[in-house]
């Protein structure tokens, strides 16, 4: 049994020029204990996916899915008092960026105390001492002191540590990193990134690794979904979609990642797509992709159908099957 | 962090709490029981008195506040009429010269007592002198206490008038004056002249506490002072010693509301029981209401438009007289008096005793007026400045209204007029120095004696920069109030008064316009108001419906009856 | 940064707002609302001395207290009913709104002369004059209108004249701050520097770059204190401190007729609704105005 | 954080000192001069007059010529009561509007109260007063048309503020003089607070649902914390900085409301001693009253920005 499984997710925006589709058809499995990674650039619906997998959505939004099972129980027939319930005591969430996640005008503890007491903390006594705990787990050193002060007096790094350790207080199944480093120093980034791991074994807690950094999933998930105008164009293992895309727009975006050490080449010119991402409203007739694809051909004018394919799923008539292996001869 | 967990829980409390206060403050108040059962009468006073001395101020919202409650003179006007009555003296005399005038004082008369003060003995006659001589005699300690001045005493002249007055015994005191002068009773009888307690000032004295005196003033009248909260209210109990009646009334309140709307507002709603000064439109909704009505009484007061004689045209008769036939004064009092007064003639009214019957009205005939300009040689007309008086007065509700009516009259004889007004100060100021061609003014008697009327308006000493606003000075005239002022015998005074009231008429140093007379409006429940014409207030009499009169102590035929007026 | 490069770059920001400023107040329901009434009540102005039946002051003795056509008894000769003494309700209101409009057209338009003036000369003052100026308008500022006006009155003594006197003095400080507050930032704007770089002279600058910037926030400042001139002359006026009767000022007429608000309610009811729309019309086409023209709250 | 209330109380300081310079002018048209200078140029007499002022020595009334200070004190309290009453409930049912059309945001019941908000806040005071009155005590008669209490209670004044006296002072009238005191504060404090309620309710709407747009309340939600909860804490007290802001702008609408709610409703505060003290050019009273209100604002800012500075921690130091 999955922990977490979505069949065609869809996230619709009423707005004044009508319904704008943000996310299409989402398909989503993961285990207890997995580490998943969602990938696409700024705009591709990867955090409306977040926040709806969450119950975050604004109001304006229509989200509604096939199915939709959190530990075997089903959601869509619940009531939403009862989902929401259910959802934030399973799945926690973290945002890109903590100093405004976190309520400038409440202290650190306060915020901790109010969630830890939220499920289920007990007293004020022992809620603070969970918090503390909760300060220590995540790698905080004089919790005691920063207990006490306010999010503007600590360091993007330490609030995205707190963060997490607000996310913990539920003991959630599932954490949902939304682009969690992207706001840090470089250095930062990857101590977050060794703690979301550590927790991640040491806590069985499965995973969800939002970005557009491939450099970070390459080392963390074990399987990757990439998104594009809403819509997942590849899922595959982290490696072999690293190593050969079969998707045009995996492979700009492989190949857009600057290379260091061994793999630089003096003169090689950084791989940019043509165009930017198409705004959700007027979205490009066919293959959302299409007008910036290089390969584009005429039969790109109808919607490519996600298929499988060599063990892993892709969203294109042309996928780079040929060509991976030619460059590969 | 507290604050903050039960910030939440407080403010729906306050909210709850808020709405409760909201709708239970809106319930009927359980006030009217409370009212009933203390006897209270509420009085709706136009101002906050500036003190509660009338001998130091000459202003009606004073005098109603005090003299009407805390204090009494050695005479008094019997309610409701001019007529002098007896009241802290019981009787007195005059000798054959008019000069020295002996009273007997009554005897047992007790003072009020407060916080600070209980007397130790009864009215006597050192209480008199210490209360004329605190405003003759610049020596006197209280004479400058509060830097206090004594207009009416100082503006009647009285300190030269009266030389001296010594106690014959503890219940008779002898005033002396410089020369005869007959309104010296009606003069005594005025509000401006209380007597007050000695004995209380040497003990304030004594703790030197002396500026308590006319702040927590002690007096004889019926009703003792309780509390005064400045622009709120007035609060008075009854005094249960009063030498002459125990009001029904055992709590007494002027609710101070200066603005006529609210007071009338305040009336209707109940909140008062009695209010005084009502516009005419308030009369007219108290006479459509069934649970409130309005009492009148003519009064001693006169509207009229002054021409200054001083100066060309007014100088001549028959511009004067023109002028006067010019205006339609019926139309004046039916919309600037929205005909609540009666059209005056001289500057007597009818309800004094000295008025002359037969004095001729002044018709309005435009055409006569066109006629009279012609021979005075005006006929092309000329330009003329009304000035205007820019307050309401009981005698007059609207000058600038009344300025405007007169500026289309005189239009019709072809007379351009301009409307002239500055603030009451500076208006005042300057009329007294003669800039103005013609004013709009009034007058309102403070005793009942004509000669208040003639000598302050019409006299030749007025006309020198004070309140002889025409600045006319026929000598005739001044001889003829001057043998009146001396005269003790009320027939010949009379005779003379109407002689210079003919003078008067064909001189018109003035139009007369109106005489106004005083208004109160009274809830249903409240019965035996009486109104001064004199424009003074007075308990005496009033009571509640359902409960008896006053208990009286004195028989009414305690009227002092002397053989020389 | 080229001198020419930042001037165009002005010039289309300009161009830029104008636009949609104007689109973003029509499809303002609020707005569109206000401005309809206020051109009314300016039409009504303009034209009323015209329109009006009778003449403001004309007493029909005969005929006081005469109700509104609605109420029984009432008639189209006096469509509005009359006061008091008799004069028609509708051509005071009509000549009321002439003078309340027009006095607070004119105060606006003085104070807000003055008060640019002054705070674009205080922006070119030395820093400690600045202050001190400035010190003093946030005091004018701190302290209600009302009361400054009437601290004006009670030295100048009341009266109109001297009312307009006083909301005069009490609108200039908003004028002062707003211009200089957008001065000293617009100063501190890339594109003003660049042309402090250039050479050009602060009288040029300010003409040119930054007056053209400051425009709709002195716009928008223009429609609220215009409310509250109105406002205030009328509140100065029921307070027996402005207009003095027999003039038709709303204020004036309001606290004439307090005195027959039960006999006679409508004498009482129509100036302060003509007061109430007139403010209301006011606000809406101000908050439509701001929100068009302000660039912070366009989004 | 000493710092900065430092600054504040400079501020306040030098704004003090601009309006004694304004009431001094004031002062200066008394028929009688106020005080004895010793000086005859007028600026160092105005720093006498400083002195005068601090030693309450404010002088005494052209009229009454009692000492316009007392005179002051017995006006203070009535317009105190009436006005921390209004703004009582201009803030907390402002609020609590503000708060129900920010939740329904969109919804009938937000545009609903924002149409009537809107009305609200253009509504002249002074007509508003006499509408109240004409409705609620003379046509239902629920409601007293003047004063601070019925006259059949006599209450000793103690503090001289009503609420407070009818509690503390010695009668047998029990709690009825208590709600006959509320009663007659009730119409005053309506008509005084309605424009405050109104722009506050607005801004609290305005300044909740720009809020609710931020991360940290996204965040909230993701904790599974009630939405009244998210609102009255997380929002509410992120708010309060803007909120505060307004207040100080309310103050001023507040005193101008002041004055003529005392002079519709014959209130003995020291609004009405003022317009009274206007129409009879009383300057040593004028003085006094303007002085007293616009101190009053001045103090209300003051304490205002002190607790801004307290509420924003960003502001403020620890407290270690």
């Amino acid at each position: 049994m999955h922990l977490l499984h979505i069949e065609n997710l869809s996230v619709n925006f009423k707005t004044d020029h009508g319904l704008v589709t943000a996310v299409d058809k989402f398909k989503f499995k993961i285990d207890p204990g997995q580490v998943i990674g969602v990938i696409g650039e700024s705009g591709s619906g990867k955090s409306v996916m977040a926040l709806a997998i969450a119950d975050l959505l604004s109001p304006s939004a229509i989200a509604q899915a096939d199915l939709f099972t959190l530990e075997g129980q089903d959601l869509n027939r619940m009531s939403p008092f009862e989902r929401k319930r259910l959802i934030t005591d399973n799945i926690s969430i973290i945002f890109q960026d903590p100093t405004s996640s976190l309520n400038p005008a409440l202290t650190i503890g306060y915020q901790l105390d109010e969630t830890v007491r939220s499920h289920g903390g007990g007293n004020s006594r022992q809620c603070r001492d969970r918090s503390l705990e909760l300060l220590a787990s995540v790698g905080i050193q004089d919790a005691k002191r920063r207990y006490k002060e306010y999010p503007h007096q600590l360091s993007g790094g330490l609030n995205q540590r707190v963060m997490i350790a607000m996310a913990l207080a539920c003991k959630p199944k599932l954490l949902i990193a939304d682009e969690p480093t992207t706001s840090l120093d470089v250095t930062v980034q990857s101590q977050i990134l060794d703690l979301l791991m550590q927790l991640n074994q040491d806590l069985n807690m499965a995973l969800m690794l939002i970005t557009h950094d491939f450099s970070i999933l390459s080392e963390t998930s074990e399987k990757v979904h990439v998104m594009y105008s809403g819509q997942v164009v590849e899922s595959a293992k982290t490696y072999k979609l690293l190593t050969e895309p079969y998707h045009p727009y995996t492979k700009a975006l492989l190949d857009s990642v600057p290379h260091f050490g061994m793999h630089y080449k003096k003169g090689r010119r950084l791989y940019n797509l043509p165009g930017t991402t198409p705004p959700m409203r007027h979205l490009p007739v066919g293959c959302n992709l299409g007008p910036r694809c290089p390969y584009a051909s005429r039969q790109c004018v109808e919607m490519p159908q996600l298929k499988s394919l060599h063990g892993r799923q892709v969203r294109c008539h042309f996928p780079l099957i040929e060509e991976a292996k030619q460059e590969s001869k | 962090m507290s604050f903050v967990s039960e910030f939440r829980t407080s403010i729906t409390k306050a909210i709850i709490l808020a709405s409760i206060i909201f709708i239970v403050g809106c319930e009927q108040s359980v006030a009217p029981a409370h009212k009933k059962n203390s006897q209270l009468l509420i009085y709706c006073a136009e101002g906050s008195p500036i003190t509660l001395n009338p001998q130091t101020s000459t202003s009606g919202t004073t005098i109603d506040a005090a003299s009407a409650t805390i204090y009494n003179q050695l005479i008094d006007y019997q309610p409701g009429t001019t007529e002098l009555r007896p009241s802290l003296a019981t009787e007195w005399t005059i000798d054959e010269t008019g000069t020295k005038y002996r009273f007997k004082l009554r005897q047992g008369v007790e003072f009020h007592s407060n916080q600070y003060f209980s007397p130790n003995r009864e009215f006597n006659a050192d209480d008199v002198i210490f209360s004329i001589n605190r405003q003759k005699q610049p020596s006197h300690p209280l004479h400058a206490l509060y830097g206090a001045n004594y207009p009416y005493f100082k503006g009647q002249g009285l300190g030269t008038l009266i030389r001296n007055i010594k106690k014959i015994d503890d219940y008779q005191v002898e005033i002396e004056l410089t020369r005869p002068e007959s309104p010296f009773l009606s003069i005594l009888a005025t509000p401006f002249l209380p007597i007050q307690s000695k004995e209380y000032s040497d003990f304030l004295m004594q703790k030197e506490q002396l500026e308590l005196f006319d702040k927590n003033p002690i007096g004889t009248g019926p009703f003792q002072y309780v509390a005064y909260e400045t622009d709120s209210y007035l609060r008075f109990k009854r005094f249960d010693q009063h030498f002459a009646y125990i009001s029904p009334i055992k709590n007494l309140v002027y609710a101070i509301t200066p603005d006529p709307a609210m007071r009338f507002a305040r009336f209707s709603a109940g909140e008062c029981d009695m209010m005084r000064y009502p516009l005419p439109v308030h009369i007219k909704l108290a006479n459509q209401d069934d649970s409130i009505k309005s009492i009148q009484t003519s009064a001693l007061n006169v509207a009229y438009w002054a021409f200054n004689t001083e100066k060309e045209p007014f100088n001549n008769v028959k511009v004067r007289q023109a002028l006067s036939l010019a205006i339609n004064r019926k139309a004046i009092i039916r919309s600037v008096y929205d005909n609540q007064a009666i059209q005056a003639e001289g500057p007597l009214g009818p309800s004094s005793w000295a008025y002359d019957n037969e004095l001729t009205s002044t018709q309005y005939n435009p055409e006569k007026a066109k006629q009279l300009l012609l021979e005075a040689g005006y006929s092309s007309g000329f330009e003329l400045d009304i000035w205007a008086m820019p307050v309401q007065r009981a005698y007059n509700p609207n000058a600038r209204k009344m300025a405007e009516m007169i500026q289309q009259d005189l239009l019709e004889i072809g007379i351009q007029s301009n409307i002239v007004s500055y603030q009451w100060g500076t208006f005042l100021r300057r009329v007294r120095l003669g800039h103005h061609q013609t004013v709009l003014l009034g007058w309102n008697a403070d005793n009942g004696d004509p000669n208040n009327f003639l000598t302050p308006l019409l006299s030749c000493l007025a006309s020198q920069n004070r309140s002889n606003y025409a600045r006319w000075c026929d000598r005739n005239f001044d001889q003829l109030i001057l043998q009146a002022r001396q005269e003790t015998s009320p027939e010949k005074r009379k005779d003379y008064y109407i002689q210079a009231q003919k003078l008067f008429a064909e001189a018109k140093p003035w139009l007369p316009i109106a005489h106004t007379p005083n208004n109160m409006l009274i809830q249903n429940e409240i019965k035996g108001v009486t109104l001064s014409p004199l424009g003074t207030l007075s308990f005496e009499g009033v009571h509640f419906a359902q409960e008896s009169t006053d208990i009286k102590k004195l028989p009414d035929s305690q009227k002092n009856k002397q053989e020389q007026l | 940064m080229n001198y020419a490069k930042v001037n165009g770059l002005s010039m289309r920001l300009k161009h830029f707002k104008a636009k949609p400023s104007w689109l973003m107040f029509s499809k303002n329901n609020g707005a569109l609302f206000g401005s309809i009434i206020l051109a009314a009540a300016v039409l009504l102005a303009i034209i009323g001395p015209w329109i009006a039946p009778f003449d403001p002051a004309q007493q029909f003795s005969s005929r006081s207290f005469h109700p509104p056509v609605w109420n029984q008894g009432g008639n189209f000769t006096h469509f509005l009913g009359t006061d008091d003494l008799g004069r028609d309700l509708l051509s005071r209101l009509l000549h009321g709104a002439r003078l309340s409009l027009f006095l607070a057209g004119f105060i606006v338009l003085i104070a807000a002369g003055t008060g640019v003036l002054i705070g674009a000369i205080a922006a070119l003052l030395p820093p400690l004059l600045r202050s001190i100026l400035m010190r003093i308008m946030d005091l004018l500022l701190s302290l209600p209108s009302l009361l400054l006006a009437i601290a004006v009155v009670a030295i100048i003594g009341p009266g109109l004249s001297n009312a307009v006197y006083a909301v005069i003095l009490v609108l200039i400080p908003q004028f002062v701050k707003l211009t200089q507050n957008s001065i000293s930032q617009e100063l501190c704007k890339d594109y003003c520097i660049a042309a402090k770089l250039d050479g050009a002279n602060s009288i040029r600058l300010l003409t040119k770059h930054v007056g053209p910037n400051i425009v709709p926030a002195v716009i928008v400042q223009l429609t609220f204190s215009f409310s509250t001139a109105l406002l205030d002359i009328a509140a100065l006026g029921f307070l027996g401190l402005g207009a003095q009767p027999p003039l038709a000022e709303w204020g004036t007429m309001l606290a004439e007729s307090r005195s027959y608000i039960q006999y006679a309610p409508w004498t009482m009811a129509l100036p302060g609704l003509a007061i109430f729309l007139t403010i209301l019309s006011i606000n809406l086409v101000g908050d439509g105005l701001r929100d068009a023209l302000d660039p912070q709250l366009n989004q | 954080m000493l710092l900065s209330l430092f600054r504040i109380l400079i501020t306040a300081l030098v704004s003090f000192l601009g309006l004694t310079i304004l009431t001094f002018g004031i002062s200066q048209q008394a028929t009688t001069p106020l005080h004895d200078y010793q000086s005859t140029h007028w600026f160092p007499q105005y720093f006498e007059y400083l002195g005068y002022l601090l030693t309450a020595n404010w002088g005494n009334s052209d009229l009454s010529g009692n000492d316009v200070f007392t005179e002051l004190l017995k006006h203070f309290p009535a317009s105190i009561e009436l006005l921390s009453f209004s703004l009582i409930l201009a803030i907390f049912v402002g609020l609590f509007f503000g708060i129900m059309a920010a939740k329904n945001r969109g919804g009938w019941l937000d545009k609903g109260l924002m149409s009537a908000t809107l009305v609200g806040y253009s509504m002249p005071v002074f007509w508003w007063g006499l509408l109240l009155v004409l409705f609620f005590s003379l046509y239902l008669g629920i409601s007293p048309v003047a004063g601070r209490i019925d006259y059949a209670y006599y209450i000793q004044p103690i503090t001289r503020f009503m609420l407070i006296d009818t509690l503390i002072s010695n009668h047998n009238y029990g709690s009825a003089a208590f709600f006959n005191a509320l009663n007659h504060l009730v119409l005053p404090a309506v008509t005084l607070s309605w424009i405050p309620m109104a722009i506050m309710a607005r801004m609290t709407r305005s300044s909740l649902v720009n809020i609710l747009k931020f991360e940290y309340i996204r965040t909230a939600r993701s904790k599974g914390l009630p939405e009244n909860r998210i609102i009255w804490i997380h929002a509410l007290r992120n708010a309060m900085q803007s909120l505060l802001t307004i207040g100080g702008l309310q103050i001023s609408i507040l005193m101008t409301g002041l004055i003529i709610a005392e002079y519709i409703f014959a209130w003995p505060g020291v609004g009405s001693w003022l317009l009274s003290s206007v129409s009879r050019q009383d300057y040593p009273s004028i003085q006094a009253g303007i002085l007293a209100l616009s101190s009053l604002v001045i103090l209300f800012n003051l304490m205002l920005e002190i607790m801004a500075n307290y509420l924003d921690p960003r502001k403020r130091r620890p407290l270690s």
